[in-house]
């Protein structure tokens, strides 16, 4: 069981991926980080599941425990993920203030552009 | 039950990346975020459930949806002038709304017009919403400091329609136009008019002389005099006027963007044909 | 990214990724089935003894890879700190209009509901030892909960409302409480995590933490709401 | 564990006051350094007395967080508390205050990081880095700056979502975080989901590292930031991915990987920076041939192979952040070298520019030539050994054109204070080699001065003067390409480097 559902979160893993190297808007590759590091996040916790876990609270229970670590470290990566998209967006923030574009290649041409013109 | 979820995460991931506009894919990526909060849950994870939805549903959606919240719109403020941009049957024509459109096309954003009478453009200007003004504007037409003038797209002529038997009425013309510097009309004997209409209609009741107006309006305004009149009043030229569109100082990178727009359009000739289907 | 008009580097790229997956899909299949403990049983092991722990998750990060968790803070104020960084960039256009949405019914329901919001962020932080829930969760709902009411009062005003020259101190001042936290659990001989002593110490953890990411958040919204609308 | 948590909390302590007291932001990241010193201290000390001990950060043994203290710690504590007195000397409360609390931060990350032995704890220090490294880029607020920041968050944070995938498919096998218990865990022969795990955690580290397929945003983000913060990011945060790589090459015998990852990066990088015409962006490329070096001492997997890389880490990043600072503090970061001749540089830089480049090309008296030696010992006599005097000849091509162009010009401006740093770290740079004393043996270091090394560096040297004379007009030709350093092209080529790996894995 544990097979099928981490192969579908590292499916959803390679999708993200496609759409982070192909998407030309920049919002679009943020958006495509995201996914990819929701879906790496999914996958840490799916690896190590099995069938029918309960959730590792209080002490009774006859169902298997689900294994506390993954999640505890999992938690820390969502709010690193959110870090990084939080700081991703305003740096893209001040560019399209400047360049008033979202499409990387233009970005791009007009960032060398600005550094050959500044004078040393 | 999960591998539903999954499969419907599976769907969600697609459907973002192929999303044309943004605001619908960030929504999207919250569903998503739902949905694997969902899969925690019912794998055995509530910690991580909630806050996969307190920050990745949540708090994401919004700073995206606050960041987008105007999300990509080029804002053009202008005139209803047929035929450079007016508003017929529901649906915005004009020569100057195809060439916007292509430099919306251009930068991937969306064309957002608005109508405004001309006696609050100079308001517009101030406030930063705008981007683009036009409607057929020239240089002479608004002296508004702190805007930067694009190529021409259309030179033209200031005409002069003067009715020969009326001598001693004033001349009259249309309140945006500056006609102070135009050397045979003194400046006191000129009354002006906001609208096309009340000028056509002092013009018809021999209220004025003669009235000038750019070469524009003055196709509207010939078929707008009573037959009779046309046999007594001739066209003169007064001065030529190029048409432009005009751009706030601080937007430099749009305005090359337009002149790059309005370059290639004159040389692949798809300026002429613009106009033709307009003007001629 | 159209089907059937796929450019050379589009082929490379869609080639790379499907390699990269059937590579991670043949090693999650190829995998034996350790039945060996890991390390996660260990720590359910271990919590299970403590009785102030009922949630042995909050049992790993807060207390076992509590420096796991100072980072984390550290890594929430870097994001916090950059967002105050670029603070003075200009004003969007958008945000001379000082409220977001200007009608009744939000007024209404704001008023109504961010008591509410802010009870479950509260609760959350504080009672994450018991059940799910934790600093960050409860931190970042009380910030939704601060945003509600600038959608209804202007932010501008929440700011001034909020101290939030203050409160930028403050949240410097937690960080520093945590990172004592941190030494004394590392260095004293003692476990602090253990008897009455234990569920103060949780509990002033838990506070702290949730406090430093409600005002974090609440930085971090503030400038989205005043810059909304560049992109 | 104890010298630690001194040297993090007095980091993280002066990081949080300068936000707090504004105006004594200088002599509270002084403070912040004097902690870090004491720190230093205790580690050295423990190490001297009981050689390379794992421990655990608090009362929990097995279920805290693991911690190692061995030759590579203390080597790069060495590396961050100089820098930090360096840089801090150098700037000297010219920045406003958020600077130095980042400032701070960056080093409470590099301090934690020489110690840590646990691979979560590695990920989270390495968010934590590259979080801080983008900020004090995108600091001044140029907009290429900023594209240098993105296209570094986007590449740092995919690497380690994929760091992440390995490390979850290594628990489900081994179970355990803390690496020495993985490696008790994970048995002689490992399996192929083990070292897909190790090859996905090991991209992770490259790109951090600046290896050269992986890590393409170095050249833009290297080149683009002010003088202090390059200095800090390719003298320092480079070398954090490398040790890293080094903590896991224990784990399981990747040699030939590293090799050839050794090599791509070797020679790649001292071509890239023969042709370069900005001196920013030539140090940049000369970093990744540099880190070249440090993965083929990886990669012969013997304790000198370490040594040799720890040592390399150690001095390369003295030299090549005095190196930045040089050319920084004459303002000749982009001129173009191909054009220009005479320039005028003050004393200062010039005299930086003459140390650093001489270690770097190991000239016998100065430190760099202490590694390089090492590092030709344990290669020993294979073909690896042309490798990497042929990486040698290239780093010196680009030095001497560096060189060429801005050391015989006048010298300008009258003696600052701020000059003074520079010539003391020049100083100690080229006398820093006394170091390996304090880690070999005494018969040891003689062998290193043996004649056979000491011709090589200066014949390597000669050759490539007159090389550059001669062909001074062709190389100005060439014109470095651009597109590869792109952001789509740089996440091509990280999973082009991923697919390589593992298949020389395999």
């Amino acid at each position: 069981m544990t097979l099928f559902t981490s192969t579908i979160s590292i499916l959803v893993v390679g999708l993200g991926i496609i759409g982070l190297i192909l998407k030309k808007n920049v919002l679009m590759k943020l958006l495509s980080l995201n996914i990819v590091n929701t879906s790496t996040i999914l996958f840490f916790v799916l690896i190590v599941s099995e069938q029918g876990d309960r959730a590792p609270i209080g002490s009774s229970g006859l169902a298997r425990m689900a294994d506390p670590l993954p999640q505890a470290l999992v938690l820390t990566s969502i709010v690193i993920n959110f870090g990084v998209l939080a700081l991703s967006l305003l740096f893209t923030m001040v560019l399209v203030k400047r360049y008033h574009t979202l499409d990387i290649d233009k970005i791009e041409t007009s960032v060398k552009r600005d550094y050959k013109e500044e004078s040393p | 039950m999960i591998l539903f979820f999954l499969f419907l995460l599976l769907v969600l991931a697609g459907a973002v990346l192929i999303q044309k506009r943004l605001l619908n894919a960030v929504i999207l990526l919250g569903v998503f975020s739902l949905t694997s909060s969902m899969i925690y849950f019912l794998v055995g994870a509530p910690d991580v459930a909630v806050t996969e939805g307190a920050i990745g549903v949540a708090f994401v959606t919004f700073i995206y949806v606050l960041a987008l919240s105007d999300q990509g719109k080029l804002h053009v403020v202008t005139e209803e002038i047929p035929p450079f941009f007016y508003q017929d049957k529901g649906r915005i024509q004009g020569i100057e709304y195809e060439i916007l459109q292509q430099l919306a096309d251009q930068l991937s954003l969306d064309l957002e017009v608005e109508f405004v009478k001309h006696s609050d453009l100079p308001s517009q200007i101030s406030s930063r919403r705008t981007e683009i003004i036009a409607g057929a504007f020239y240089k002479e037409y608004l002296p508004a400091s702190g805007l930067n003038i694009t190529l021409p797209f259309h030179q033209a002529s200031l005409a002069k329609i003067v009715d020969t038997q009326i001598e001693n009425a004033p001349i009259g013309t249309l309140t945006d136009l500056d006609v102070t510097d135009i050397k045979e009309i003194d400046a006191e004997r000129i009354s002006r008019f906001n609208a096309l209409e009340d000028l056509m209609s002092a013009y018809n009741k021999e209220k004025i002389s003669g009235f000038i107006s750019d070469s524009a309006r003055m196709s509207i305004a010939l078929n707008q005099i009573t037959t009779q009149k046309r046999k007594t009043s001739e066209i003169s030229q007064v001065s030529d006027i190029n048409y432009t569109f005009a751009i706030p100082s601080s937007e430099v990178e749009l305005t090359d963007k337009l002149n790059e727009l309005l370059e290639n359009l004159t040389k692949t000739g798809q300026l002429e044909k613009i106009l033709d289907r307009y003007l001629r | 990214m159209n089907i059937n008009r796929l450019s050379l580097k589009e082929i490379y790229v869609l080639a790379i990724v499907v390699i990269f997956l059937l590579l991670i899909i043949y090693a999650i299949f190829s995998q034996q089935q350790t039945g060996l403990q890991r390390v996660g049983g260990l720590y359910l092991k271990k919590l299970g003894a403590n009785p102030n722990i009922r949630n042995y998750v909050y049992g790993i990060y807060g207390m076992y890879r509590f420096y796991d968790t100072l980072f984390e803070l550290l890594i929430f104020s870097t994001a916090v700190l950059g967002i105050t960084i670029f603070s003075d960039l200009e004003e969007s256009r958008e945000s001379s209009s000082s409220e977001l949405i200007e009608s009744h019914v939000v007024d209404a329901s704001a008023s109504f509901l961010y008591p509410i919001i802010f009870l479950l962020g509260l609760y959350l932080a504080y009672s994450a030892h018991l059940g799910p829930g934790g600093g960050f969760a409860g931190g970042v709902i009380a910030g939704t909960g601060v945003l509600l009411l600038a959608i209804a009062i202007g932010a501008d005003r929440i700011g001034q409302l909020f101290y939030e020259q203050f409160m930028k101190k403050v949240e410097y001042l937690i960080l520093l409480l945590v990172l004592a936290i941190v030494l004394c659990s590392a260095v004293l001989p003692i476990d602090i995590y253990t008897g009455n002593r234990g569920t103060a110490v949780i509990i002033i953890a838990n506070l702290s933490m949730g406090a430093k990411v409600f005002i974090g958040s609440w930085t971090i919204l503030h400038f989205f709401v005043k810059h909304r609308g560049e992109i | 564990m104890i010298s630690l948590l001194v040297g993090l909390s007095a980091y993280l302590v002066s990081g949080t006051m300068t936000l707090i007291f504004r105006k004594w932001r200088f002599w509270i990241s002084l403070s912040g350094w004097a902690g870090a010193l004491v720190g230093l201290i205790f580690t050295s000390i423990t190490y001297r007395n009981s050689g390379s001990t794992i421990g655990s950060l608090g009362p929990w043994g097995q279920l805290g967080i693991e911690i190692k203290i061995d030759q590579t710690t203390v080597l790069f504590l060495i590396l961050a508390v100089a820098l930090n007195l360096f840089t801090l000397l150098y700037l000297k409360g010219k920045k406003p205050a958020t600077f130095y609390s980042l400032y701070n931060l960056l080093f409470a990350t590099s301090f934690s990081w020489a110690f840590t032995n646990d691979l979560f704890n590695l990920y989270v220090i390495i968010e934590l880095m590259s979080l801080i490294s983008i900020l004090l880029i995108g600091y001044d607020r140029k907009t290429y700056q900023i594209y240098a920041g993105i296209k570094y968050l986007l590449l740092s944070s995919l690497s380690m979502s994929l760091y992440l995938i390995g490390l979850a498919i290594l628990y489900k096998t081994a179970g355990h975080l803390g690496i020495s218990s993985v490696k008790a865990h994970l048995g002689a022969e490992p399996e192929f989901a083990v070292t897909l795990a190790l090859t996905l955690m090991i991209t992770g580290l490259a790109v951090k590292g600046g290896v050269l397929l992986f890590s393409m945003w170095l050249p833009d983000a290297h080149s683009y930031s002010s003088t202090v913060v390059s200095a800090l990011l390719s003298g320092m945060a480079i070398k954090c991915g490398l040790i890293d790589i080094i903590r896991l090459s224990v784990l399981t015998d990747m040699s030939e990987a590293l090799l050839v990852l050794g090599l791509i990066t070797g020679i790649g990088g001292t071509i890239f920076a023969v042709i370069e015409k900005f001196p920013k962006r030539l140090l940049a490329y000369s970093t990744i041939s540099q880190v070249g070096y440090i993965l083929l001492g990886i990669s012969m997997g013997t304790d000198l192979g370490i040594t040799a890389a720890s040592f390399h880490i150690l001095f390369h990043g003295l030299s090549k952040s005095l190196l930045f600072v040089a050319v920084g503090h004459g303002k000749v970061g982009r001129i173009d070298l191909h054009q220009v001749n005479k320039v005028s540089l003050p004393i200062a830089s010039k005299l930086g520019l003459l140390a650093g480049s001489l270690s770097i090309l190991a000239i016998p008296p100065l430190d760099g030539y202490f590694s390089k030696c090492l590092l030709l010992d344990t290669v020993g006599h294979s073909w690896t050994w042309i490798v990497v005097l042929f990486i040698g000849l290239g780093t010196a091509l680009s030095f001497v054109k560096l060189n060429w162009a801005l050391l015989p010009g006048p010298t300008k401006g009258k003696f600052r204070l701020d000059d003074l740093s520079l010539i003391v770290y020049a100083l100690i740079v080229s006398v820093g080699g006394g170091i390996t004393l304090f880690f070999l043996s005494r018969t040891y270091i003689r062998h290193l001065f043996c004649l056979e090394y000491i011709e090589e560096s200066i014949a390597i040297l000669l050759i490539a003067i007159l090389l550059y004379w001669l062909f001074k007009k062709p190389i100005s030709k060439i014109r470095s390409p651009d597109f590869v350093f792109d952001l789509d092209s740089s996440l091509i080529s990280l999973f082009t480097g991923f697919l390589l790996v593992i298949f020389l894995w395999l």
